[in-house]
């Protein structure tokens, strides 16, 4: 049940490919200075957020970070509506408000990122109890990093979530640093997931690999499905670039990133595809190209769509 | 007509909006069995059970943010927060997710969360447990604030709060939870929003916010032993509040006093001085007066000395009474 | 090492009768109305402040909760002195200003008790941050329930202390409520020690027994002042009335309650001290007259203190 | 004198500070080796190494406690919000223990923090990384809240903040953080509590606030060619703010403009409007105006409509100088 048959397979290939092409183009654009304020992609990371979406339904619920571009197309965001967002535009899922940083859409269950680190995880946790109270059978999910683990949120919020049972899957994408700091200053421990032990849920360490993290997020959304509670998933991620777009992450040895990049999710993954001919190289081809079209597309919109009117500036504050 | 209490008035608001609307659900620490530490969900756990009245552990800042989560999926969740000293613990939750998500995503969410809390001295709880914080929320666009002051209006203004597809931050006075008064037997709301003239006079605009609505008309009383008629008018409401009604009673008096239990400076009463000010100068023959608390923490035992009261209101009047343009 | 000598044992019971019977005095005094506010006895749990505090020098800091008498009189707060701050006394340590809630005393180390569940933890981590700079050897001691664990704060303080490794002792007194609402409704552990985990912290359970909570302690506190870094106490304590004075705890049965008073800590030290020859009955029997002297004394100040006057409201604010 | 930027005189505060008294310690996120989110202890870990520079977990509230616990134990802890907005996470650490230390404990301890955040707007930074949200502090007894607006200032300031044996919330402006401005080469200090006339002027008072500071200067220069005169106060301190300037210039021109980035409704404009209207209503010649930012969160794109700026500054003096008496 937790292998992914062909069909998936190729739809969570064309997904990463999506989610790395979409960031490739946002950092372009990005250095042009056509989109304003600031973005943090999540390149090196592509596996997490398709491997865990896959398993989620329009109506499941997600939450996400600053670092949430990846979670946002993998649950099913619109793109040229998310394009249009971070140029800021009137098209724009948010009408322009929210930019990168708090993008969100009720359709397919995106509650928002979230500019502060820890902020969405006990908003996750409400949306959870509010299905958990309908018995809707709907699972949400809390993507955050291992920084954010650091904040009295993260602890309250999983306190919360064992003891009423909540169906939520707690996702820690731990890459190793905190804007420019690498955890070993923040934290004692190595591994997040022995944090669940404090709060009596199981807590699973997971490589940064696409198949291994669909088996054990299929087991932990399964989890919250059948109303067993929550779980913290920690995937072992690599950030490639540096904390924004423009951080030239002089912290870093160079070597660190270079090992970084060479643990790549997506050619990983690629390669087993070749060869258990799932894909061949021509199709794979095919997918790039319809991937940049698609992107390309969507920057057009964009950059079609007018900037928000300054008379829109007082509008629906309150209901 | 019936004689209630002010926190009984507060429980039957929850009661009736739970039992009108299911969506309505309870989250506070110890509200479950234990009924609330002040008894505001008294008997609410044995009607609604574990799933609506969800008794939480010491977790403010979760418990807010975990309103927010709610809120934007459907639920219409009510936050007890024990001590609005406490507040300062969920000030994330509260001013940069609940108040932000409607606008900030484009108006796609609904937020109806109410935050109860009571504020205030009066039981010499001491300076972590007397604060009266409502400027600061106040000063939060996305929020709305209210303040009231009796059994009527705590039940009216709650009901009308749940109601409310917005945000909400309730804030009740611990010092009032005893206090009797008459409601109507029969369903009422009284309107967010709306300031409510509790006396009507002629020479002084007394605008008040909570306990200092009793503090004030105590000092009408003893005001009119000296032939000084001041209008009492409730501000109810913080913000968004009232200008018609307090611009009105100004254009007739011609002084203002205003008077909170808060700190003074850069209180509620500055904004409603400068809002008067900036648009209406001309009407006023008398400096705007304003009543507060000093500028230090509240004191344990010092507290009667601490707290705001009628006799600096009858000071205050007085004052604006002594020139006439 | 570990095993407290004569005189010690002698000063040990002398403090939790101490402690005992200044609550009681202060049950019944508050019942008349003359100390203002709230008050909050540890009746029931004196084993801990004074086996933990045993181990500490005035120079020692600690922190406290809203039910620290027994913390700061076993720290070594002025008794006198202590009596009219909560009578709201000009003569008391915080001239008034504090009562029971936030009562404080440099000299002894006593950073003061907090109105806020989890406030008074941070403040704890940075006293000992203080100390670890200054290489003075001081040991921090910060006491909270098993409420406040559930507090971000507790979280946060608790990581910080251990990456730096700081010469503290949390020491959690689990009384089995918050309040009026019991552990297993805000808590899906059963041992609070095992939050220690996710801090790569030593924890421990202890008995609600003196002189396993004296040994404990002694190896805490030891660790600590060997810059080894903190640990993480819990004490399986009992409260026997209610949350404040005047809390009939209706919440709780009968029966829960009688059995938390047949685990008293006093007297199962007595019966021991008895039976070891430590003391005799006439020597116990001199000693709560003593302790009963000193008390009504302490009262008797209190009355006759005045209150602060008004002149005073403003005064100090600034330094 | 030298010229520098606005973030390098934060930095050379600090290090001067630290290298002057070895109780001074640095707390923050990603203030070691990164050398702070914008640059302000770039060098400094170098220098004073990971026991005075401590580079936090991201634990807002533990950390304002613990320099809490750590100042009342001897140190002279500065911390450093990354950004104003997160200051929601930690109110209890700075508003129920920082500020309440010293008058709750009888004057027993002193309590030398110093909170350093960056506020504001201008960046795109959005809803959650762009509030101005002082006037929350300066309603706070206890804590001194200050808001300089150039090089000069921001390290005079600065050092004067850390010398303070009091609580003081010290917000930075992050679009100001490169602007170079002219310092002297040797220590100087700039006194807390003191505002700053930065252009005399006879016809009308704007009191201005942190950025709000230079578009007055903007504003002053548009209006001379209308031969209006204004004088350009910057308020430096918000609490305790500086009466007697500001009294002063009000009873010299009578007229005031007060700007501030911050929302306007409940804002610290509203306290100087209110103080001025209690204390010297006579004086005034004409409404006093407030310009500050609309009643919505700072949206993402349409950021250069929501910030005040200098054309609101001209239209409101030209506002209170459509009538003489
Ligand atoms: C409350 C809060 N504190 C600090 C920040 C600044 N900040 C933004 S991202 C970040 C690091 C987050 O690290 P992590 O949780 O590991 O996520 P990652 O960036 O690695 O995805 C910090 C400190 C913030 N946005 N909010
Ligand atoms: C932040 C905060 N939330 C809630 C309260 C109200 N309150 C006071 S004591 C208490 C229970 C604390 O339980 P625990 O930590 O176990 O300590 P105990 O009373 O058992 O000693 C609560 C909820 C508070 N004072 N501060
Ligand atoms: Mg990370
Ligand atoms: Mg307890």
């Amino acid at each position: 049940m937790r292998k992914p048959g062909k069909k998936k397979l190729i739809q969570i290939y064309k997904k990463m490919v999506t989610i790395r092409k979409v960031e490739e183009k946002l950092m372009e654009v990005f250095s042009t200075g056509e989109i304003p304020g600031f973005i943090h992609v999540c390149i090196g990371q592509e596996a997490t957020p398709v491997a865990v979406c896959s398993w989620l339904k329009d109506s499941d619920y997600m939450s996400t970070t600053h670092r949430g571009h990846g979670h946002a197309l993998a649950k099913g965001i619109d793109l040229n509506l998310f394009m249009a967002e971070l140029f800021g535009k009137s098209a724009g899922y948010c009408r322009g408000r929210s930019g990168s940083m708090h993008i969100a859409d009720p359709k397919t269950g995106i509650l928002g990122a979230n500019g502060i680190v820890g902020g969405g995880i006990p908003i996750a946790t409400g949306a959870a109890f509010a299905s958990q109270y309908k018995k809707s059978g709907q699972v949400t999910v809390c993507f955050f990093g291992e920084g954010a683990t650091n904040e009295g949120t993260f602890h309250e919020s999983l306190n919360i979530a064992s003891i009423r049972k909540l169906p939520i899957v707690y996702v820690c994408e731990n890459n190793g640093w905190a804007e420019f700091t690498p955890q070993k200053t923040h934290m004692p421990i190595k591994k997040v997931a022995d944090r669940a032990r404090a709060y009596d849920m199981p807590g699973a360490v997971v490589p940064n690999d696409i198949l291994k993290i669909y088996e054990k997020a299929g087991e932990a959304v399964e989890r919250a499905r059948k109303g067993q509670g929550p779980t913290l998933l920690e995937i072992k991620s690599t950030r490639w670039h540096g904390h924004f777009v423009g951080d030239a992450q002089k912290y870093r040895l160079e070597k660190e990133v270079a090992a970084a990049k060479k643990k790549d999710c997506i050619a990983d993954f690629e390669k087993k595809l070749l060869k258990d001919k799932t894909l061949r190289k021509a199709e794979i081809k095919k997918i790039a190209d319809m991937v940049n079209q698609r992107i390309e597309g969507a920057v057009d919109f964009a950059r079609k769509s007018p900037l928000p009117d300054q008379s829109e500036l007082m509008d629906d504050l309150y209901v | 007509m019936k004689e209630i209490r002010y926190i009984w008035a507060i429980n039957e608001a929850i009661k009736e909006e739970m039992e009108r609307d299911d969506k309505v659900v309870l989250i506070g620490e110890d509200v479950g069995t234990p009924g609330g530490s002040f008894g505001a969900s008294r008997g609410l756990y044995d009607l609604f059970g574990p799933e609506r009245i969800f008794d939480t552990p010491i977790s403010e800042a979760a418990i807010t943010g975990l309103a927010a989560g709610a809120a934007a999926c459907g639920l219409r969740p009510i936050v007890e927060i024990m001590f609005m000293d406490f507040m300062t613990i969920c000030m994330d939750g509260i001013v940069n997710q609940i108040a932000k998500m409607r606008y900030m995503f484009g108006s796609q969410f609904k937020v109806p969360v109410v935050i109860r809390t009571p504020s205030g001295g009066g039981l010499n709880a001491g300076p972590q447990h007397s604060q009266s914080l409502e400027a600061w929320f106040a000063h939060v666009p996305g929020l709305k604030v209210v303040m009231p002051a009796t059994p009527y209006d705590v039940k009216g203004l709650l009901k009308s709060a749940i109601r409310d597809d917005n945000p909400i931050v309730f804030i009740e006075h611990k010092a009032l939870h005893a206090l009797k008064g008459s409601i109507p037997e029969k369903e009422y709301r009284v309107p967010i929003g709306k300031a409510d003239i509790k006396k009507e006079g002629t020479d002084v605009t007394v605008v008040a916010v909570s306990k200092m609505v009793h503090e004030s008309l105590k000092a009408s009383e003893i005001l009119a032993q000296d032939g000084i008629n001041i209008e009492v008018i409730d501000l109810l409401t913080i913000s968004p509040w009232d200008r018609e009604t307090i611009f009105g009673s100004v254009a007739k008096t011609h002084r203002l006093v205003i008077a909170h239990e808060a700190v003074k400076n850069f209180g509620v009463g500055a904004e409603i001085s400068a809002a008067v000010s900036e648009e209406i100068l001309d009407e006023l023959d008398a400096p705007i007066m304003r009543v507060g608390a000093p500028f230090v923490p509240i004191p344990f035992s010092l507290e009667k000395a601490y707290l705001p009261n009628a006799d600096q209101i009858v000071a205050a009047v007085k004052k604006t009474m002594e020139r006439t343009f």
